[in-house]
Order: structure tokens, then C-alpha cells, then sequence
């Protein structure tokens, strides 16, 4: 089953959007779904021109494309836990929060908290992600525990915070501490950052560009290689933090070790 | 105005009057119960059901300072509880430590009118009435902290007991305070250095006097002040391995009652009741504290009973918290209060996993089982601490069932009964003597039977609480769910004869009491006027003394308890 | 007419020793206050009566005209944001949260531009922290962190820290260590047995540093961290190791700068650290006279102490995304309701340009920059001067403010009360 | 010039904060402190006016020697003038960076505007009281 999901014009462009009911399962059965637009409750049908093609008679079976002016729609792929969504352009906020199987695909840029505390399956941005990719919420001890987030462009600050289990993937740049409070899984940075890993304590994350400056709580252990797109580098090993417990592992490049405050 | 409810088909327990299980009428009038009720009445049929005076908690931390950060610091626990405004009833979040409203309807539909916030420091004490307004659904009452308190603990160096009543006597009607609260007395002092007192007879960093003397000279205060409710103490060594010592010892410190209530409240008790030496070792002393109780009536405890599940611990024991946080490195927070107490706040994860939080459940259980007299020993969780209250219907349905208590045997670490005496004993508890533990002994504990709390025969308050459960139908030893869901919500709440909750939902915007105490001491002892009582506030507290007292605007519908100071 | 004990509404720490004297409905002068204080209670710039706008003209309107027309521009907003309350008392703050709940609005304090991160940072790992009068009494050790007590908090050092005697420091002056780390020299600094310059951005990396010294891990440390020697970290370490009570307050220096609320985390990890070897605690120097009291309210009624968004039905908090600067930025609410606070004055421009572009309110005794912006202004009294209500200081401590006289202007709870009754009856 | 601009409280901010359509607190909003050295590369005099830019925009200031300014570090108080050349953006914590606004400073000609033509500038309508 294919539904498509075009999004009509609104007289408030700028008003959130938040749809949290558009995930595949909730398409087995019915359409006549609630969202919300700021303070109001809507169908999915005013705020959306709403296309079903197929049958299907498992989540696993049903794709769903959002098209249009998508870039202010939050929570799209909420616990969603099987089948696809595809976002032909920019999404929301919180897109894939919770998410435990399946698979969200994001072509243009993802805003703020991509796979927010997710446990499963995989998000996909083709584009650029904003802050907090594959972070937590406020006060939790845990953020994302499992799946895989990859962003093929840059991601912004607070990646991947508080991480716990899964793998957060950044081809391009991030900006300052990915991997702030990091306890377990892999953050893997294809290009700059700064302040990686502050007050880490567990898991392991990979910076293959410039780490800009590194914080001064980090020890030197060794060095290691590691291959990340095909290519093998030489990295040089930091535990951390040690600020705090930690028993993290920071890989930097040894060509690009940068600057110790 | 004339408002009349008459409840018909009853199955009352209404310990204070003596009614042990009778189906029967109710009428209420003017928010008072009378013997008949006026025309025109609205007529509930309580077909059978389980009809108890409103609930009363004697122990509970709902409002104030700490509770608010518990909050503020906690959006974790937020997400958890979350309503949206419905008919009158308002937004709620929270779990553990729920916003002001969501405490209210929670209490309301599970049968609960009033609730004493167990620890409510005087410096802060608008804030704690503030709350109290936002709890509308419940009469308050405040315990008022004394145990880090300069003034007190001069008095007590001096030996002089006079002097001791006399300060609280001025505080509490300045801060519209219920009760004296000491926790951890003198340890509080001793964490503003960062220590704390090893035992009852450990002196106070410069103060110079012990716990002992301190608990000793306010139980003699509160009895010369004539207050309704006791010294009102958690122990020293809150959760400390070995600590039973010092709780048998504290309860030595009671003087034979003189009247019909006892001199000494010891709150929490589980958290007060272990044997060892370490967390490795740690075991139940539950029997030979419930053995120090039953030959003593001038106490009573109540459980602090924990429950499996996370939650929040928030107490005026401030170096008791940073001793927690070491062990669970989670959050912490800590407030001192100059010159008169602390208080730490933690989150806290109680596991069946856990050895030790095995046997700290088991001990709550067994205090309330071997207890001789249901009077002496008050349900509480000391919520949110051991558990968040509307855990109280598992607890009352694990008290009443054998069976249950089996069943959680084989979910909770097998090592534990090697710790506990709790699946040995075979005593179930009856209705009676779960409506003593919930209502009527804590009326008769706090001494508010005088204004109408606790009981249902004329002339009382109409805070009555209709449960789902026929008791003749019932027996709470297999059907045991039944119970715990019947607790969990009422058909009626009905809060000084009105109808404010059915079914689990709350239907009127509510107007609650704040019960306070005002002793009247004669004009040489009143400390407004005492030349070293102000000169000291003056220098050393950071607000003008003017500026201390709580006005009356902030208790819309005060109830004060006047009583004349033996001085 | 002389009032003693009045309480002064300006700052965070909410002096309660001011002695002002009145004529009538003016205030001929302050004693004990400080510049700010005698500022406030003698200012007579006052908004004379309610204002609207018409196109690009004002006019003068009556309450009733300006209560009605703000109730209807709140009701028809689908996402209406309810900004500012830190000038303003608990009960006006109460009935602020009702309306929010009632319009299924966001609500947010100036907590969002000033100690937010803080409490962001506390809701990760809690906050050892005291009332002032433990810190007069004890500290040997003060700390201040970012902050420049002298020209925002001018009695600060007073009244509570440097030069305030205590029971157990008795010549303050002498017995009091201060320590002061910024990043650059200011008058407060001047007084400091121990300036610690960092360089822009750098707090992190410095706390990181003496985490890292007190945990026994010092001989990691770098030649120099974020401008700040080592030689001077530990010093640094040593006082705060040394302190019998040691008292640690910051300001906006490290919730504004790089890092955020990652710094009072680590600033609050430093101080639980203290605590294993000494007493220490951790207090933000709070700037709006009531801001924690916005905070406190939001609290009990919501959860969250500020940043709230009730659009679902249910409280929300993000701050990032429910946050006001955030909505504006990315223009979002299509009404405003500003109360106690000016945003036109201290949001960037970006966010002051959306409030021109919708219909936004102000409730404030002053014309200030966010007037401009708006389309209403409803003035009404000063707390503290023409009303009273409760108020916490920076430490949590509440505090009645007393009305000295009272004027013909309504107090915010007054206008706020028939706006939510009006917004109720609409929504039945 | 490029200089780092950070903002704070002054007591003579604080003083005139509930009169800013006056010129006491236009002459404070819009005074930029920096060190003396900073001001002779720049040739600038105390009380000289100096178009600041960043983020886009720009506002003109009044300078003021601070020489307890390191070089390269400029302070405005806290307010309109300094806001003008605020980025909105909050790294997804609700707060903006107004302790650390890159920012280029040249001298000018024009004055600084009064608060209510700052707010002109973004759409407002100056109430004049």
C-alpha cells in the first residue's frame, strides 16, 4: 500500500503542524486520522490531499510519502514500528521520536530531535539535520537506545546526547559537543565538530574530520586504526572524560589531532 | 443555604464511633453529618458499599519548596500522568511528584479530604500555603521543620523547656504551622557543614546539644503548648544499616501518654528499622521495633512503606539524600534553610532486583502486621518518598492477602526471605483495621477528631468516602484485585457534604481548609516581643522579621486549633 | 508617611530592609536601597491609561475596549503565546497559566532569555543550593561565576556574601575568600582575592579542569586551559578544598555563552564533587525580582517551570523548540500576549519583528521598547508600590511585597482576571 | 575592525530600564565600551558614534573607553541596541548567543536612533508619550 500525502496550502504557513498519527500502521485501517495545527484539531484530509494506492494487510507493507510543504509537520514516524515513510522534502521536528522498526526517509534537511530517544530501525536524511539528531529528551538519563540514524549532510548541535545504544552516523559537519553526556553506542562524525564527547562515560565516537579544540578531559590511549567510506585512517585513541567516570572512547585522526586548549 | 445529602445502604466502619460494619444511613447537612437529613436532599445510594469517613493522610509531601523542585527538576517525571483540562478539573502531569492539581484528584478519587504536608520549613512557609490553595480538594495541614532551629536549640542548651515552647509557639501561628516536624534533628544542622550526627547522643557541631535532648525538650514543649498532634519525628540514621538502635532508643525517649494520644509520632518507620551493618548485610528489624511499640502506647508510626517502581525521595534530611546519592548517581539537590533546617531531593528507582529494596519492602509490611493495635501503626508510603500514594490500594490489598504477599514472593530477589520474617506471618488484615490505618488513626493522631476529622456519627465533618466493594461479598484474601481497584476510586468522594469526585473523575472546582494551631502563651514568653529572640533574627536571617509572618490572605478559609500554653 | 521592611521589586534578591517615604501617591525617598532600587520606587514614567493602535496610529482606549479586544485577538489565535510574567506577582502569575490552559497557548517567563539553561542544566543533575542567609552566616569561599553582583545585583555582597557579617564569619571582609571568573575585568572582579580570566566560550573547559583536580585527576590538566593557567586551577581547587562552606553563585555569563546549559552542568558536577571533600553549594543569581516565582508557579500548575506549551491540550516543554525566542524566530504564534517584561528591548531583532507583525498585548505600568511593537497597552499598577502580592527570591525564599499607596491603576491581577473571564465564557 | 561583542548589565541600564523612550537610557543602551587601544586603531574618540554590524544588520553606537576590556572584546549593555545584532538562533536551547556576537565596528557620521525608531525599523509604530 502507497499513501501520499500532499500537503494543501495554509492560511498560517507558519503554525506547527504535529502528526504524530502518520505512521504506517495507522494507514491499515483507517484515514480519518487527527492532527493538529497549533491549538486546533484538524482531519488529516484539510490539512492534507490524501492518496491511497494498493492493497496491504501488515504495517510492514505500507509506505507513506509526504510531499509539499512539509519542513513545519513534527512527530512524523511517532513509535512507528513498521513500514516506511519517505519525505520527499525538509521535515519537522521529532520526526521518528520513539521509533523501534521500520524506516524514515528524509530527502530534503530534518529539523531539531531527529530519532529523539529512538530503539529501532533506521532514519535515513539525505539532507541536513538540526539540533539534537538522535538525542534525548530533557531530564532523561537515557536518550537513543537503538537503530540507526544517518545524515548525509551536517547535523547541528547536541548530537546524538545522551546516547545510549544504536549507531548516529554524520557524513558532514557537526557543531558543538556531539556526544555531550554519551553512555553507550557509536557517533561516527565524517567531518568537523567541536568539544566532542563532554562528559562522556560510556560508547565510542569517531570524528574524521577537524574535532576542532578537544576538551582537556580526555586522556591519550594509544592509537587505532579505523575505516569509515572506503578509506582507512590512522586515529589516535582518547578515553573520557574523565571529569567525570568515564569510560568512553574518543577516535580522532592522528593527521588532524588538533589543538588541546 | 441548606444542602442535604442523605446516603442510604451504607456498609459503614466508622472506628471512632464504634461502628465496625453496619449498613446504614448517612445524612449530612451543611457539610456537618446530622441525624437526619433536610428535604430535599440528594439521595446516593450507596447499595451496600464500603462507606468510610474521607481519608486522611497523615504523612505526605504535596506542597512547599522541596516538593516544587522535585518537580522543577524532574520533566522525566512529568511525562508520565499528563491530563488535559477536562469539565473543571485542570491540566496534570507528573508521577511522582505530580503538579499541585494532579495530587488534588488523585487524593479525591481515591476517597482522600485531608493531608498533612509532612515537612514544611517556616522560613518558606508562604510557599507551602500558596500550594495549598492549588490543592483544593484537600484540607491541609503543615508540619513545621524545628530541627535544625538556632532559637530551639539554644533553649535546649540552656535546659530551658519554657523557652523551647514558647519559640514554637510563636512560629507556628507565625507561619500558620500544624505540628512540630523534626527530622533528623540536629543532623540538619550538622549538614550545613556538611557532617551529619552519628547517634541520638552525638552532639551538634557548636550547639552543643544532642538529638536526644532535642527530642526530649520538644515533646515536653508540644505538651506544655497543648498542641492536638505529638512531636511529629523522623528518626536519625534514615537508612542506614543498623539503624533500628537508634530508633528503639528514640522511642524510649517517650513520656507515658497523659491524655488519650500519644507523645511521640515517629514517621516513616520502615526507612527506620534495619539490621546489619551494610548495604551487604542488611536486614529486617521490623520485630523488634513493632515488639518496642506494642508495649508502648505513648507511640505510634506509621509504615513508610515502599513500593517496587520509580519515584522521587524528597525529605529535610539533607546529608540522609547525599549519602543516597552517592549510591545512585543520578541527580541531587540539596536546600538549606538558614537557621532552621535542610532538605535534599533525589530520584530513585526501587527494583524487586534489589536485594535490599526487597527487604525494605518486606520491612514496611511486616510493622503494619505485627503491630498489635491498627491505632498505632498509620498506612503511608510518605509519599512520594517510599511510593507515590495511589500506590496505598496495593499496599492495603498486599496487608489484607496472604496470597498476594506469596505471589510477590516469587517476583522479588529468592534472598530476601532470608532477611524478613514477612512471609511467616500469617495475619490478614480486616476492613476495620484498614479504616484505622487510613483514617481514623490518623484523626486520633493528629488530634482533629476535635474539629470533626476521622469519624461519621453527628456533628462530624461530612468527608465521607463511598468505595466500590461490598465487604460481605468480598473476601479480601483471594480477591484481592477487587480490593486494590475498589480503593483506587471511589463512586463518591463527598468533601464537607459535598459530592467532589464519582467515579474517578473530579466534578467540582474545590475550597479547601488550612488547619493550623495557634497556642496562646501568656505576654512574657511571646517571642514577637523578646529582645534576644529579635535582635538575633535580625542579624542572622535574611528577611526582616516583619516580613516572616505568614499573612492571613494566603489562608482563604484558615481553620485554626486554639489551645491555652501551659506556661 | 515612613514604611519600614518594604520589599524592593527590582532585583533577584528581593530586599526586604528598604525604609520609603510617601506623600500621597509619590515616593520622596529611599533609604537602604541601592541605585536601582531608589530608581524604581521614585520613577514616575508611567502609561497614563490604555492605548491601541490603529494602522499606524495610537489612540487612547479604556480598559474595557482594551480587556475585550485582547480576549478576542487571544481566541482567535491558533497559537498564542503568553510572554514575560517575571514583573509581576504569583497570583497574576497563577492566573496566567489558567489563560494558557484555557487558550491552549504556549506560555513562557524571561527565565527563557536569562537563567532557562540553568534550570535545563538542573533538570540533569539536580542543584545543591541554599537560602542566602546560610551562605551570610557560613561561607568562607565565595565564588561568583560569570556574574558582576556590583552592577546587577548592587546589595548582593552586602546583604549576603562579601561584606555581609555572619553567625560563623563574623568580619566577613577579612574571613571570606572571593573568587571571580569571567572574561573580562569588572568592578566586582576588582574585589576578588583571586580573578580568573577566561577566554570567551571557555567556562566549559575550565570546569572541566577542576572537576578533574578534585577528582584526584589533576596531573591531566594542561600548561593552560581556556586562558586560565594551571598553576591557577589548582590554586583555584585548593581555596574551594580548603573551604569550610564554600558558596558558588553565577550568572549569565555561563548560561548565555558557548555551551549553555552544559556549563552550569558542569559547574553543578564541580560542586557535588566539592561536596564529597567540603560543604559547598550553587546558586544562580536570578534577575527579575519575581522571575522565580514565575518558575515557581509554572511549576506546581504545569510540571515545568517555564516554556510551556499547552497546544495539545496537555503541558508540553522543550525548551529549543517551546521556547519564546525559538517561536518567534521561526514566527510561529499568530498573537502575543506580553506581560511584565519588554522583548522588544532584550530579544533580537528577528523575534521583535514577528512581534510587530502579529497582534501583540502588553500588560506593564511603562512604556517600553515592546510598546511599539504592540497594538494594545494596558497599563496597571507597580507591585511592590501601588499593589502587593507574593514574590521568591533568587533562593526560593517568598516574600509578600507591601503596596505603599494605592492609585486608580487595576493590578495585573485585575485586568488578567477579566481577560480569563471573558476568554472563558467564549469558550463556554 | 572585527571585534567580539558581549553584553551584560550596568547599573545605569538598570537605572533608566522602566524609561527607555528617554535619552538617558538611549545614551547607555547604545554606548559601546572598548579598550582605548582598539579605539585609536580605530580612530575613534570617547562619545564618537560607530555603525556595529552583525548578523545582518547594523545600529550606530556611541563609544567609551573601558580599559578593563582585553582588546578585541567590546561590551553594550544588555538591550534594543545590542539585540539588533543578535542572531535568534538558540542551538535548540532557547537561548540566544548574547554573550558572543562577532561583530564589525567602523566609524561613523549618523547617530544612534532613539529606542522607538529602532523598533520602527522592524515594524513597529513609535508611541510617543
Amino acid at each position: 500500500m502507497r499513501v501520499i500525502l500532499k500537503t494543501r496550502p495554509r492560511k498560517k504557513p507558519h503554525v506547527p503542524i504535529e502528526a504524530e498519527g502518520i505512521i504506517p500502521q495507522n494507514f491499515l485501517r483507517k484515514n480519518d486520522l487527527s492532527v493538529y495545527e497549533g491549538n486546533r484539531e484538524r482531519h488529516l484530509e484539510d490539512l492534507f490531499f490524501v492518496t491511497v494506492e494498493g492493497p496491504a494487510v501488515s504495517p510492514d507493507q505500507v509506505e507513506v510519502i509526504l510531499t509539499g510543504d512539509t519542513g513545519r509537520i513534527k512527530r512524523v514516524g511517532e513509535y512507528m514500528n513498521a513500514g516506511r515513510i519517505i519525505i520527499e522534502g525538509d521535515i519537522g521536528m521529532h520526526c521518528g521520536n520513539f521509533m523501534s522498526a521500520g524506516e524514515i526517509i528524509v530527502r530534503g534537511n530534518a529539523d531539531a530531535w531527529l530519532g529523539r530517544e529512538m530503539r529501532g530501525g533506521r532514519i535515513l536524511c539525505e539532507g541536513n539535520a538540526g539540533d539534537y539528531c538522535g538525542a534525548g529528551y530533557r531530564g532523561e538519563k537515557r536518550g537513543m537506545r537503538g537503530g540507526t540514524v544517518e545524515v548525509m549532510g551536517n547535523a547541528g548541535d547536541f548530537v546524538a546526547e545522551y546516547l545510549s545504544g544504536g549507531e548516529v552516523i554524520v557524513h558532514g559537519d557537526c557543531g558543538d559537543l556531539p556526544g555531550v553526556e554519551m553512555r553507550g553506542g557509536t557517533l561516527v562524525i565524517g567531518g568537523n565538530c567541536s568539544r566532542p564527547c563532554g562528559n562522556m562515560t560510556g560508547g565510542t565516537c569517531m570524528v574524521l574530520g577537524d574535532p576542532g579544540e578537544l576538551l582537556p578531559s580526555f586522556r591519550r590511549n594509544g592509537s587505532t586504526e579505523a575505516e569509515f567510506g572506503g578509506k582507512k585512517f590512522r586515529m589516535a585513541v582518547f578515553r573520557g572524560d574523565v571529569a567525570n567516570r568515564g569510560k568512553g572512547t574518543l577516535l580522532v585522526r592522528e593527521d588532524l589531532k588538533s589543538s588541546r586548549p | 443555604m441548606t444542602q442535604g445529602i442523605l446516603i442510604k445502604n451504607a456498609y459503614v466502619i466508622d472506628p471512632l464511633s464504634g461502628i465496625r460494619g453496619e449498613v446504614m444511613d448517612i445524612a449530612i447537612r451543611d457539610g456537618r453529618i446530622v441525624e437526619e437529613a433536610p428535604p430535599g436532599s440528594q439521595v446516593i445510594d450507596a447499595g451496600g458499599c464500603l462507606t468510610l469517613p474521607g481519608g486522611i493522610d497523615s504523612h505526605s509531601h504535596v506542597c512547599g519548596t522541596k516538593v516544587n523542585f522535585g518537580r522543577y527538576m524532574s520533566p522525566e517525571d512529568m511525562r508520565a500522568g499528563r491530563t488535559s483540562r477536562k469539565g473543571v478539573m485542570h491540566v496534570t502531569s507528573g508521577y511522582s511528584v505530580p503538579t499541585t492539581f494532579g495530587n488534588s484528584y488523585r487524593y479525591s478519587t481515591m476517597g482522600y479530604t485531608t493531608v498533612l504536608e509532612g515537612a514544611m520549613a517556616p522560613l518558606e512557609a508562604r510557599h507551602t500555603h500558596e500550594e495549598f490553595t492549588a490543592t483544593p480538594h484537600q484540607d491541609m495541614l503543615a508540619n513545621t521543620l524545628f530541627d535544625g532551629n538556632w532559637s530551639v536549640m539554644e533553649a535546649v542548651r540552656d535546659k530551658d523547656v519554657k523557652r523551647a515552647a514558647a519559640i514554637v509557639a510563636w512560629t507556628l501561628a507565625a507561619v500558620r504551622g500544624f505540628a512540630i516536624k523534626l527530622t533528623n534533628p540536629g543532623g540538619t544542622e550538622a549538614w550545613g557543614w556538611g557532617k551529619d550526627v552519628a547517634n541520638i547522643h552525638d552532639p551538634v557541631p557548636h550547639f552543643e546539644v544532642t538529638p536526644a535532648e532535642i527530642i526530649s525538650t520538644m515533646i515536653q514543649a508540644n505538651e506544655i503548648l497543648r498542641l492536638p498532634h505529638s512531636v511529629h519525628l523522623h528518626c536519625n540514621n534514615l537508612g542506614v544499616p543498623g539503624n533500628f538502635r537508634t530508633t528503639l532508643e528514640t522511642m524510649d525517649l517517650a513520656p507515658p501518654a497523659q491524655g488519650n494520644r500519644q507523645t511521640l509520632y515517629l514517621t516513616h518507620v520502615q526507612f527506620h528499622s534495619y539490621g546489619g551493618t551494610t548495604w551487604r548485610d542488611i536486614s529486617s528489624k521490623s520485630e523488634d521495633i513493632a515488639r518496642s511499640l506494642n508495649s508502648k502506647p505513648q507511640v505510634v508510626i506509621d509504615m513508610g512503606q515502599i513500593m517496587f517502581g520509580r519515584t522521587t525521595t524528597m525529605t529535610a534530611d539533607g546529608p540522609m539524600e547525599f549519602k543516597l546519592y552517592m549510591l545512585h548517581h543520578n541527580k541531587w539537590s540539596n536546600h538549606d534553610v538558614e537557621l532552621e533546617t535542610g532538605s535534599g531531593i533525589i530520584p530513585v528507582y526501587y527494583s524487586r532486583k534489589s536485594l535490599v529494596n526487597c527487604v525494605m519492602w518486606a520491612i514496611g509490611l511486616e510493622l503494619a502486621l505485627l503491630a498489635k493495635n491498627p491505632w498505632q501503626c498509620l498506612l503511608s508510603t510518605d509519599n512520594p518518598n517510599g511510593a507515590p500514594f495511589v500506590k496505598y490500594p496495593e499496599i492495603i490489598a498486599l496487608l489484607m492477602s496472604r496470597r498476594m504477599r506469596e505471589n510477590e514472593r516469587k517476583e522479588i530477589d529468592p534472598r530476601t526471605e532470608h532477611y524478613v520474617p514477612l512471609f511467616a506471618l500469617e495475619r490478614e488484615l480486616d476492613w476495620y483495621d484498614i479504616a484505622v490505618m487510613t483514617r481514623a488513626g490518623q484523626a486520633k493522631a493528629l488530634g482533629i477528631t476535635r474539629i470533626g476529622k476521622g469519624f461519621l456519627s453527628p456533628g462530624a465533618q461530612a468527608d465521607v468516602a463511598i468505595y466500590p466493594l461490598k465487604p460481605d461479598q468480598l473476601d479480601p484474601s483471594v480477591d484481592y484485585q477487587q480490593v486494590m481497584a475498589g480503593f483506587s476510586r471511589t463512586l463518591y468522594t463527598i468533601k464537607r457534604g459535598r459530592v467532589v469526585a464519582r467515579d474517578g473523575d473530579v466534578v467540582v472546582e474545590g475550597a479547601n481548609s488550612t488547619i493550623w494551631t495557634r497556642s496562646r502563651v501568656p505576654p512574657g514568653y511571646d517571642m514577637g516581643s523578646d529582645p534576644e529572640f529579635t535582635k538575633k533574627f535580625d542579624q542572622y536571617y535574611t528577611v526582616r522579621l516583619r516580613n516572616y509572618p505568614v499573612q492571613d490572605v494566603y489562608l482563604p478559609r484558615g481553620v485554626c486549633i486554639e489551645t491555652e500554653a501551659a506556661l | 508617611m515612613r514604611i519600614e521592611d518594604v520589599v524592593c521589586p527590582f532585583c533577584g534578591c528581593l530586599c526586604d530592609d528598604l525604609v520609603v517615604s510617601v506623600e500621597g501617591t509619590k515616593v520622596l525617598s529611599v533609604e537602604n536601597g541601592c541605585t536601582l532600587a531608589t530608581e524604581k520606587f521614585t520613577g514616575d514614567h508611567r502609561l497614563a491609561h490604555p492605548i491601541r493602535r490603529t494602522g499606524g496610529s495610537w489612540e487612547k482606549t479604556t480598559y474595557d475596549v482594551a480587556i475585550r479586544e485582547t480576549a478576542e485577538i487571544l481566541l482567535d489565535a491558533e497559537r498564542p503565546l503568553l510572554y514575560g510574567w517575571s514583573g509581576t506577582f504569583v497570583e497574576a502569575q497563577t492566573i496566567g497559566v489558567h489563560l494558557a490552559e484555557l487558550l491552549g497557548a504556549v506560555i513562557d517567563n524571561t527565565s527563557t532569555v536569562c537563567h532557562g539553561p540553568s534550570i535545563m542544566a538542573i533538570q540533569e543533575v539536580g542543584h545543591p543550593g541554599c537560602t542566602l542567609g546560610q551562605v551570610k552566616n557560613r561561607a568562607d569561599v565565595i565564588v561568583y561565576w560569570g556574574a558582576n553582583p556590583i552592577e546587577a545585583h548592587p546589595r548582593h555582597m552586602s546583604r549576603y556574601t562579601t561584606f555581609a557579617d555572619g553567625f560563623f564569619v563574623k568580619s566577613a571582609f577579612r574571613d571570606r575568600k572571593v573568587i571571580v571568573v569571567d572574561i573580562r575585568e569588572t568592578d566586582s572582579s576588582e574585589i576578588a582575592d583571586e580573578f580568573v580570566k577566561v577566554t570567551p566560550g571557555g567556562d566549559y573547559a575550565v570546569l572541566s579542569a577542576l572537576r578533574m583536580i578534585v577528582r584526584g585527576k589533576g596531573e591531566l590538566v594542561p600548561e593552560k586551559v581556556s586562558g586560565v593557567t594551571r598553576e591557577q586551577l589548582f590554586r583555584v581547587a585548593n581555596i574551594c578544598l580548603s573551604a569550610r562552606f564554600g558558596a558558588i553563585f553565577f550568572g549569565l555569563g555561563l548560561t548565555m555563552s558557548r555551551g549553555k546549559y552544559k556549563n552550569i552542568r558542569n559547574a553543578i558536577e564541580l560542586t557535588e564533587e566539592l561536596n564529597r571533600h567540603t560543604k559547598f553549594t550553587i546558586s544562580p543569581m536570578r534577575g527579575h525580582w519575581n522571575v522565580y516565582g514565575s518558575n515557581e508557579v509554572f511549576t506546581w500548575i504545569t510540571g515545568y517551570p517555564y516554556a510551556v506549551d499547552f497546544s495539545r491540550g496537555i503541558a508540553f516543554y522543550n525548551p529549543g523548540e517551546t521556547t519564546s525566542v525559538d517561536i518567534l524566530r521561526r514566527k510561529e504564534c499568530d498573537a502575543c500576549l506580553v506581560v511584565a517584561s519588554d522583548p522588544g528591548a532584550h530579544f533580537p531583532r528577528a523575534c521583535a519583528g514577528h512581534l510587530a507583525s502579529i497582534p501583540t498585548v502588553q500588560i506593564d505600568p511603562h512604556v517600553n521598547a515592546t510598546t511599539h511593537l504592540s497594538r494594545i497597552q494596558i497599563p496597571v499598577a507597580v507591585t511592590g508600590i501601588d499593589a502587593e502580592g507574593t514574590a521568591y527570591r533568587m533562593d526560593g525564599v517568598p516574600i509578600r511585597t507591601r503596596q505603599l499607596f494605592s492609585t486608580d491603576y487595576p493590578d495585573d491581577v485585575a485586568v488578567l482576571g477579566r481577560i480569563y473571564s471573558l476568554v472563558k465564557e467564549a469558550k463556554g | 575592525m572585527d571585534f567580539l561583542m558581549t553584553t551584560g548589565r550596568t547599573i545605569r541600564q538598570g537605572s533608566y530600564v522602566e524609561r527607555k523612550n528617554t535619552p538617558s537610557y538611549r545614551d547607555e543602551a547604545s554606548c559601546i565600551r572598548m579598550n582605548p587601544v582598539d579605539m585609536l586603531e580605530l580612530l575613534v574618540e570617547e562619545g564618537d558614534a560607530v555603525r556595529v554590524t552583525g548578523n545582518g544588520s547594523s545600529v550606530v553606537m556611541r563609544t567609551k573607553p573601558d580599559p578593563m576590556l582585553p582588546r578585541g572584546l567590546v561590551f553594550v549593555c544588555l538591550g534594543p541596541y545590542a539585540n539588533v545584532l543578535a542572531s535568534p538562533w538558540t542551538h535548540g536551547t532557547g537561548m540566544p548567543d548574547f554573550k558572543t556576537m562577532p561583530v564589525s565596528i567602523e566609524p561613523t557620521t549618523d547617530a544612534p536612533l532613539p529606542v522607538s525608531a529602532l523598533m520602527k525599523e522592524c515594524g513597529g509604530v513609535p508611541y510617543e508619550d
